[in-house]
């Protein structure tokens, strides 16, 4: 029972790392600039997921005062970086939009959406 | 009284998680299209409508709000599913048909008649 | 002991999901496994007691993510190593 | 060659990154003392709100909102910018063939409970889990809905531009209030109530449904832009 806590809390960080190697590897090597989003859609998850895991608290509870949970302070997870993924998924909705509506805008000009192809650096 | 209730919204919850796990293998038995979906959506309707009944059963004071649940998934699922099948019929994604059977014969000559006008026209 | 063995599975089938979506050549079925990441990982979240980012995840990442994914996809080409100079008469319709 | 190097470079990178949260560990009580014990009592003692989380996005770190709201409001401009050109008149997307009227009329059944949910989220956000993101989300979910149900649904961009700005304004002036009554901006300057109360929190709950507002402006513009791009 120890042993299998022990797997999945190292299990979590290698999973939130896992994911933000397999989106660098993504964006880094595929050629198709939406494939390249995708990738960078997936380092974002992987971030998410790390900073919220820091956070957590064995046995803990969510941090919301709610009746019943009144004096339950000292065993609440870290509301910190829940404050702070709040807001990094919607700053990311707003960097995947504007990104790929760049892929459009290149695409209408360019034909293709191959990274190679695209060369010449006037419109 | 209490028993009972308890009783009553594990066989629900037993019932719902059951017929979630033959949507399931539905899913990944079914030939086609139209049949994943009839097995998909038929099987999760009514397993995720009891799984949450069985839920207020066993804690009665969210009992309304998990009524409110089941009559919103009532009225998106067979919404969602019939566009998804729909769209699927536009496509002309035609049903495979593996029998012996004489009227699913009947069904095959229907659905290559109508192949060859959309080819035609 | 099956909330943690509930945990292990829904990190592999995450794992799963973004090599799929990275190595998938149909960029269509890429956005679907990228979607079916921020399910899972919402309910992650809910189970290491975050109740407001699970929501915001399900919210914007199952829905708006996708759908605007969905959206370039149908303005541009479905398949990844489609570069010929003229795809654009041939494009795949939504 | 280049794909040796990508994953020589991710193993290197995986690697520190693995020593250094395997040295932090998981789910330990290692921050006695620290700033979120000031922040739990503060929650409790001072402003009653019951959600911590809330408490922080809007009050304890307010000014990080209001900027954060700024980037969202500069991303919905800056993508109007880029698609500029070419744009669908109302009624005239290219769609292969229009929707049934079985999922017409169940889209303007469900659309006005999503956005009452989404209302719902965001008037709650003090109380429960949930906020003005997630409302503002949700009440563009739903007309994600209705655009795609209807090819010709017309969300007025006028609306939409009032709407937001009157709920940046709305926020600013918040803060300056603040600053001049209490001393700092986004300060608490308003009575609150008892905990678990519906009008407790004194400013909390105001600004989280301007916020709400403001991102479900925001993200129904982005939306309809993106959807109505012209080949």
């Amino acid at each position: 029972m120890d042993s299998l806590y022990k797997m999945i809390e190292y299990g979590i960080y290698g999973a939130a790392i896992l994911l933000i190697l397999v989106g660098l590897y993504g964006a880094l090597t595929k050629k198709s600039l939406i494939k390249i989003v995708i990738g960078l859609s997936i380092v974002d998850a992987g971030i998410h997921l790390l900073l919220v895991s820091i956070g957590y608290l064995k046995g803990g509870t969510a941090p919301i005062f709610s009746p019943g949970y009144e004096d339950m302070a000292d065993k609440m997870v870290d509301p910190i970086p829940q404050a702070l993924v709040l807001t990094a998924i919607v700053i990311g909705f707003a960097v995947t939009a504007v990104a790929l509506s760049l892929v459009i805008r290149l695409y209408r000009h360019h034909d293709t959406l191959q990274i190679d192809d695209i060369k010449n650096l006037k419109w | 009284m209490n028993n009972i209730l308890e009783i009553i919204g594990g066989t629900l919850i037993l019932i719902g998680s059951a017929f979630l796990f033959l949507g399931a293998l539905g899913i990944l038995r079914m030939p086609d299209v139209y049949n994943r979906l009839q097995a998909g959506t038929k099987a999760t309707t009514l397993g995720a409508m009891s799984l949450i009944i069985g839920v207020g059963f066993l804690e009665p004071s969210w009992m309304l709000k998990s009524i409110i649940i089941v009559v919103f998934i009532a009225f998106s699922n067979p919404i969602s599913s019939h566009a998804l099948a729909r769209a699927m019929y536009k496509r002309k994604r035609y049903p495979i048909i593996k029998s012996k059977d004489k009227d699913m014969d009947a069904y095959r000559e229907v659905f290559l008649q109508e192949e060859e006008k959309e080819v035609k026209s | 002991m099956i909330y943690l063995i509930l945990f292990a599975v829904l990190l592999l089938l995450m794992l799963a999901a973004a090599i799929y979506a990275v190595f998938q050549r149909d960029l269509l079925y890429a956005v679907i496994a990228t979607g079916v990441i921020s399910l899972v990982l919402s309910v992650i979240f809910y189970m290491l007691q975050t109740p407001d980012v699970a929501l915001t995840e399900a919210a914007i990442g199952v829905a708006l993510t996708t759908i605007i994914f969905i959206i370039t996809i149908r303005n541009t080409v479905r398949h990844e190593d489609e570069h010929d100079k003229h795809s654009r008469e041939k494009k795949i319709q939504p | 060659m280049k794909n040796t190097i990508v994953i020589l470079l991710l193993a290197t990178i995986g690697y520190y990154l693995g020593s250094i949260f395997v040295n932090i560990g998981f789910g330990d009580p290692r921050f006695v003392n620290g700033v979120k014990d000031t922040y739990l009592a503060l929650t409790t003692s001072e402003l009653k709100v019951a959600n911590t989380v809330t408490s922080i996005v809007v009050n304890f770190r307010g000014f990080d909102t209001l900027g954060e709201v700024t980037v969202l409001f500069l991303a919905a401009t800056a993508l109007g910018g880029i698609l500029y050109k070419k744009r669908h008149a109302v009624g005239e997307r290219t769609v292969l063939f229009p929707a049934s009227s079985i999922v017409k009329s169940g889209a303007k059944l469900i659309f006005p409970a999503i956005v009452l949910l989404g209302a719902y989220v965001f008037i709650h956000g003090h109380l429960s889990p949930g906020g003005g993101f997630q409302g503002g989300t949700i009440i563009a979910t739903g007309f994600l809905l209705m655009l795609l149900a209807y090819d010709n649904f017309s969300v007025s961009h006028n609306v939409l531009s009032y709407i937001e700005s009157f709920a940046g304004i709305f926020f600013v002036a918040f803060g300056i209030a603040g600053l001049m009554i209490s001393g700092s901006f986004l300060e608490n300057f308003l009575p609150v109530g008892n905990m678990n109360d519906l009008f407790s929190g004194g400013v909390v709950p105001i600004i989280y449904i301007l916020v709400g507002f403001k991102v479900a402006a925001e993200l129904t513009g982005v939306i309809y832009t993106v959807l109505h791009e012209k080949d």
